[in-house]
């Protein structure tokens, strides 16, 4: 299946996502999906669509109060396919991955850790990849995150 | 799950069997592994967020430091996205020289890890045998790049150094020499009754949970999946070279370390056909100092499995975000799945099966105030003195022998 | 009375084994150094390392039982330094000889084994534990194939003394030939008694960092290296006198240097032998005795009996 | 066919073959041409542009003005990560890169060098 195909076919199941799929080039398509219907785009792409292996998960902090996440899926190892959802960083929150892919897991983890993206319907777990005294509500990825002031004794 | 009436051991953060600093908890009846978990993390460096603070130029050498072993993975798969957002075209040379290196380290790597997992099971004396024959490519890496790890010969554009054809010659003697060792490895891989008792039927990961958990690299192919990036993806000069996807179904240990030693044979063919068709030309493109905004995922494959880094530019000289995927992040999560009813003692080889690189798996974040720094580390000065005084305490006066070891040095 | 004390502590007591459990120890990483294209140590590293243990802090863990913890291995020190005293080694006679001394011999040999046990047992840390259960558990699997093949080669000397062993087979070298299943058998076991790869499995670093000598550090330890040292001495000159035995009935010094030539030979195919194999797992292990080894050993003991009523006197 | 002890005529050989491994500090086998060692710093050839400053992973280097036209590099050996980006980076060839490798100091600011027109390699003190 060519790449022009996967847009095709997923443009035409999802209005919504009419011009949002890019084909950056061969075995690179990137699609923005909006936050509400992120988990039905996600789950046709890995039920329907065969991209079975979820390669990475990156979070990124855009700036302007905004979050991504970007889902790498893959297909036979051969066509990425980059979902990306934005969330608000007032309030950021996804739902897990796990049940489809379990080695969602501990990216998840990583975006929990890392920029304070909550992770709906995760297992507990150990965390990852900080320390366990690491202090609340610090998000090292965060673009205005400089650092721990350390306590004065 | 732990269960409360088991021996729980922790292997790790500290622990003769992991060369890394990786907490497992095992839970144990008898010899038997009833559960097991993993916590990772303890290496955390907090690489990703310092590459936001370096530029590309400086954020490369820091990438190349993840690992010592796989640097090269990572050095090419960074210099591949940024190449690919600045859309520079790499000369052919370039690629070529990239593909060489690459394939050197991962001989190096493979050769590497057969000694360690010689040393998991108690085979010392194979440990042994092959890091003396993994000198031979390691030599040849020094003489190629400047240095025996983080080589360094990547750059955005292109390669730092050329190959010359008294190079080529030596790269093709080391060749036929590894093939020959290489050969015995695999006639005692196949025939040394002990280190087969050892390897069989050991950390079982069949072909649906291979997939299932997203294996890649050598993990997966033992387990019949077919996954090579260097095939499906093709990067560098792979596509113009010939090699085959070296995979077996043995779905165990053994099946890992027969694979690794055909990618060895592999390795060999590659780093020939690479020394025979390699393009004369410039090996260097220049590379604006800003690059323009976009993003890029990039796979590469690493002795380990498949690397991947996800970059995103913002058209100043530093990146916005640089995401590392290392493939063991993505093997560790077998582990769990190979423990199963096994003994304690197959846990070692288990877990050196996925050639763990855990210091590839966790980077990122480090605490950057100055203040706090000087606050918790205490000066190697302070150390020596506190040493000092308590062994003065105890009779001993360590500070005249402590004139002599000086003076001895500077001699040296 | 002087006597005595002489045999017991300087020859072929303490500092006769002290020396020769350093050469020993040199001797068999040295040679397996080589066999693994290596280096090797210098001479004096066993020394050094002696020595530098020895000055090091001991640390005792706060949940160990301290008397075991300090005792046993001063137990497994003495127990294997006795030994040494039923095995000939400069000439037929040994410096005190008894007729079932053999079995003193092998009990004493065993004891080490005990107190590691317990000693590791009292560390009280997990790695110890299993470390302390494992080597218990390997003890019972290679212990019964040794004691058969010692048993063997003692009945077709028709004597229970080390001595009167040496004595006959040195008269009668022929017979040497008959045990040379059982030799072989020994050797093997010899490896698990000394802990060592195939069979190192009780204190396989990879798995439990240092098995039941976990814990231990400094001086102690230094005391555990030196018993394995010894046992080392000890257990490769009870089978150059039950399995080895020529050249004993020379003179005194010539007497001394074939033992030391027969102890040289049991060493450095102890270290080759560990050079071979991969560790095996506890199941392995145990199948292995049980399955072949003590089969072979068993029939070493029939083949001697009826080598006892064929054969003339 | 599988049998215990395969490797057994390797290590028979060995033991007659001279051993692979070197007696360190007594022997030394050296790193091959092009090795990126300690750094050598031609001061009469720099124009001070402090375009390896720029580049430095490791804040490492720091170029100094000693006078007209002249300059003076201080290179901290406990910082450098001998990458060798300052030498691709200078303009002038300045900096070259040479084989020493055994820099280990016991007193860290030893570490700390200075490197003129006086002496490119090796200052004294």
């Amino acid at each position: 299946m060519n790449e022009e195909k996967i847009r095709q076919e997923l443009e035409d199941k999802f209005s919504y996502l009419k011009d949002a799929v890019n084909i950056k080039r061969k075995g690179r398509i990137f699609a923005h999906v909006p936050l509400g219907e992120f988990n039905t785009v996600f789950a046709y792409a890995v039920e329907k669509m065969g991209f079975l292996a979820l390669s990475a998960i990156t979070g990124l902090d855009r700036g302007d109060g905004v979050f991504e996440v970007i889902y790498h899926l893959n297909k036979e190892g051969r066509v990425l396919l980059n979902l990306s959802v934005m969330l608000n960083k007032g309030n950021p929150e996804v739902n897990t991955v796990t049940s489809y892919c379990p080695s969602a897991d501990i990216y998840e983890r990583e975006l929990m850790d890392l920029l304070g993206i909550k992770v709906n319907g995760l297992a507990p777990g150990h965390r990852y990849p900080l320390t366990d005294d690491w202090p609340q509500g610090e998000y090292p990825l965060r673009k205005d995150w400089k650092g721990i002031i350390p306590n004065k004794k | 799950m732990h269960e409360s009436g088991d021996v729980k051991i922790p292997i790790g953060p500290q622990h003769p069997a992991l060369k890394e600093p990786e907490s497992f908890l095992i839970s144990l009846r008898g010899e038997k592994i009833t559960a097991s978990s993993v916590r990772l993390g303890y290496n955390h460096r907090g690489i990703e967020k310092a590459c936001e603070e370096r530029t590309y130029t400086q954020g490369l050498y820091l990438i190349e430091r993840i690992c010592g072993i796989c640097s090269h993975s990572h050095s090419t798969c960074f210099v591949q996205a940024v190449e690919e957002i600045a859309g520079l075209e790499v000369p052919a040379r370039a690629k070529y020289i990239r593909t060489l290196i690459a394939e050197l380290e991962r001989m190096h790597s493979h050769l590497l890890w057969l000694g360690v997992a010689g040393h998991e099971i108690g085979f010392d004396t194979l440990l042994m045998y092959t890091w003396r024959d993994r000198e031979v490519v390691m030599d040849l890496l020094a003489a190629l790049t400047g240095n025996r790890v983080n080589y360094g010969i990547n750059t955005i554009g292109g390669v730092r150094r050329d190959i010359s054809s008294k190079q080529k010659e030596e790269i093709l003697r080391a060749m036929d020499i590894l093939e020959d060792r290489t050969k015995y490895y695999i006639d005692l891989a196949k025939g040394e009754a002990t280190l087969i008792k050892r390897l069989q039927g050991v950390g079982i990961l069949s072909h649906e949970d291979a997939k299932k958990l997203d294996a890649v690299g050598p993990t997966a192919r033992a387990s019949g999946i077919e996954r090579d990036v260097r095939k499906d993806d093709p990067y560098a000069a792979y596509a113009e070279l010939d090699f085959k996807v070296v995979s077996v179904n043995n779905c165990d240990v053994y099946g890992r370390t027969l694979v690794r030693l055909g990618e060895l044979m592999e390795s060999f063919n590659l780093a020939r056909q690479v020394v025979r068709k390699i393009p004369e030309g410039p090996i260097l493109a220049k590379p604006p100092r800003k690059i323009p905004a976009g993003e890029v995922v990039s796979r590469y494959e690493a002795p380990r499995g498949e690397d991947l880094h996800y970059v995103r530019s913002n058209g100043t000289e530093k990146p916005d975000r640089v995401k590392v995927r290392a493939p063991t992040l993505a093997n560790i999560q077998s582990v769990s799945k190979m423990l199963e009813d096994r003994y304690l003692a197959d846990m070692p080889i288990v877990i050196a099966a996925i050639d763990p690189c855990f210091s590839c798996t966790d980077r990122l974040v480090a605490l950057r105030d100055a203040e706090s720094e000087k606050k918790n580390t205490v000066a190697w000065e302070t150390v020596r003195l506190k040493g000092i005084e308590w062994h003065k305490n105890r009779g001993t006066d360590f500070t005249s022998l402590n004139k002599k070891l000086t003076r001895l040095f500077q001699h040296a | 009375m002087l006597k005595a004390f002489f045999h017991i502590l300087i020859f072929p007591g303490l500092l006769f084994l002290f020396v020769f459990g350093f050469f020993a120890e040199y001797a068999d990483r040295k040679l397996y150094a080589r066999f693994q294209n290596r280096i090797g140590p210098p001479w004096f590293q066993p020394l050094a390392d002696f020595i530098k243990l020895i000055a090091k802090e001991e640390i005792i863990p706060e949940e160990a039982d301290v008397k075991f913890f300090k005792l046993m291995p001063v137990l497994a020190l003495a127990a294997s330094s006795v030994a040494i005293l039923y095995i000939p080694i400069w000439g037929e006679q040994a410096v005190f000889s008894f007729n079932g001394d053999v079995i003193v011999v092998l009990y004493l040999l065993t004891i080490p084994t005990f107190a590691y046990f317990l000693g590791g047992w009292y560390s009280r840390s997990v790695y110890s534990m299993i470390g302390a259960v494992r080597s218990l558990t390997q003890l019972f699997a290679y212990e019964v194939p040794l004691f058969l093949c010692i048993l063997a080669s003692a009945m077709l000397a028709d004597t229970w003394s080390l001595s009167g062993m040496v004595r006959f087979y040195s008269q009668h070298i022929g017979y040497w030939f008959c045990n040379i299943i059982g030799f072989g058998v020994a050797l093997i076991c010899l490896l698990g008694k000394l802990e060592k790869v195939p069979f190192d499995i009780p204190e396989a670093e990879t798995e439990i960092v240092a098995g039941s000598f976990t814990e231990y550090n400094g001086r102690l330890l230094a005391f555990i290296r030196m018993s394995f040292n010894i046992e080392t001495v000890a257990g490769a000159s009870l089978l150059a006198a039950v399995f080895l035995p020529f050249g004993l009935n020379l003179p005194p010094a010539a007497a001394f240097l074939c033992y030391l030539i027969q102890v040289f030979l049991i060493i450095a195919s102890i270290s080759f032998l560990r050079a071979l194999f991969a560790r095996l797992r506890l199941d392995q292990m145990i199948n292995l005795c049980w399955k072949y080894l003590a089969p072979l050993a068993f029939l070493q003991v029939l083949f001697n009996l009826t080598l006892k009523v064929v054969l003339p006197r | 066919m599988s049998r215990p002890g395969k490797i057994a005529r390797l290590l028979m050989q060995s033991i007659f073959k001279k051993p692979a491994t070197l007696n360190y500090p007594a022997q030394k086998s050296g790193m091959p041409e092009g090795f990126r060692g300690k750094l050598k710093f031609n001061a009469l050839m720099c124009i001070g542009c402090k375009m390896c400053m720029r580049d430095c992973p490791s804040g490492a280097i720091e170029i100094r003005k000693i006078g007209e036209k002249q300059f003076e590099a201080e290179i901290n050996l406990a910082k450098c990560i001998y990458c060798g980006q300052c030498v691709d980076s200078c303009l002038k060839k300045a900096l070259e890169i040479t084989a020493e490798f055994e820099l280990a100091k016991l007193d860290p600011a030893q570490l700390k060098v200075i490197l003129n027109a006086g002496n490119t390699e090796n200052p004294k003190g």
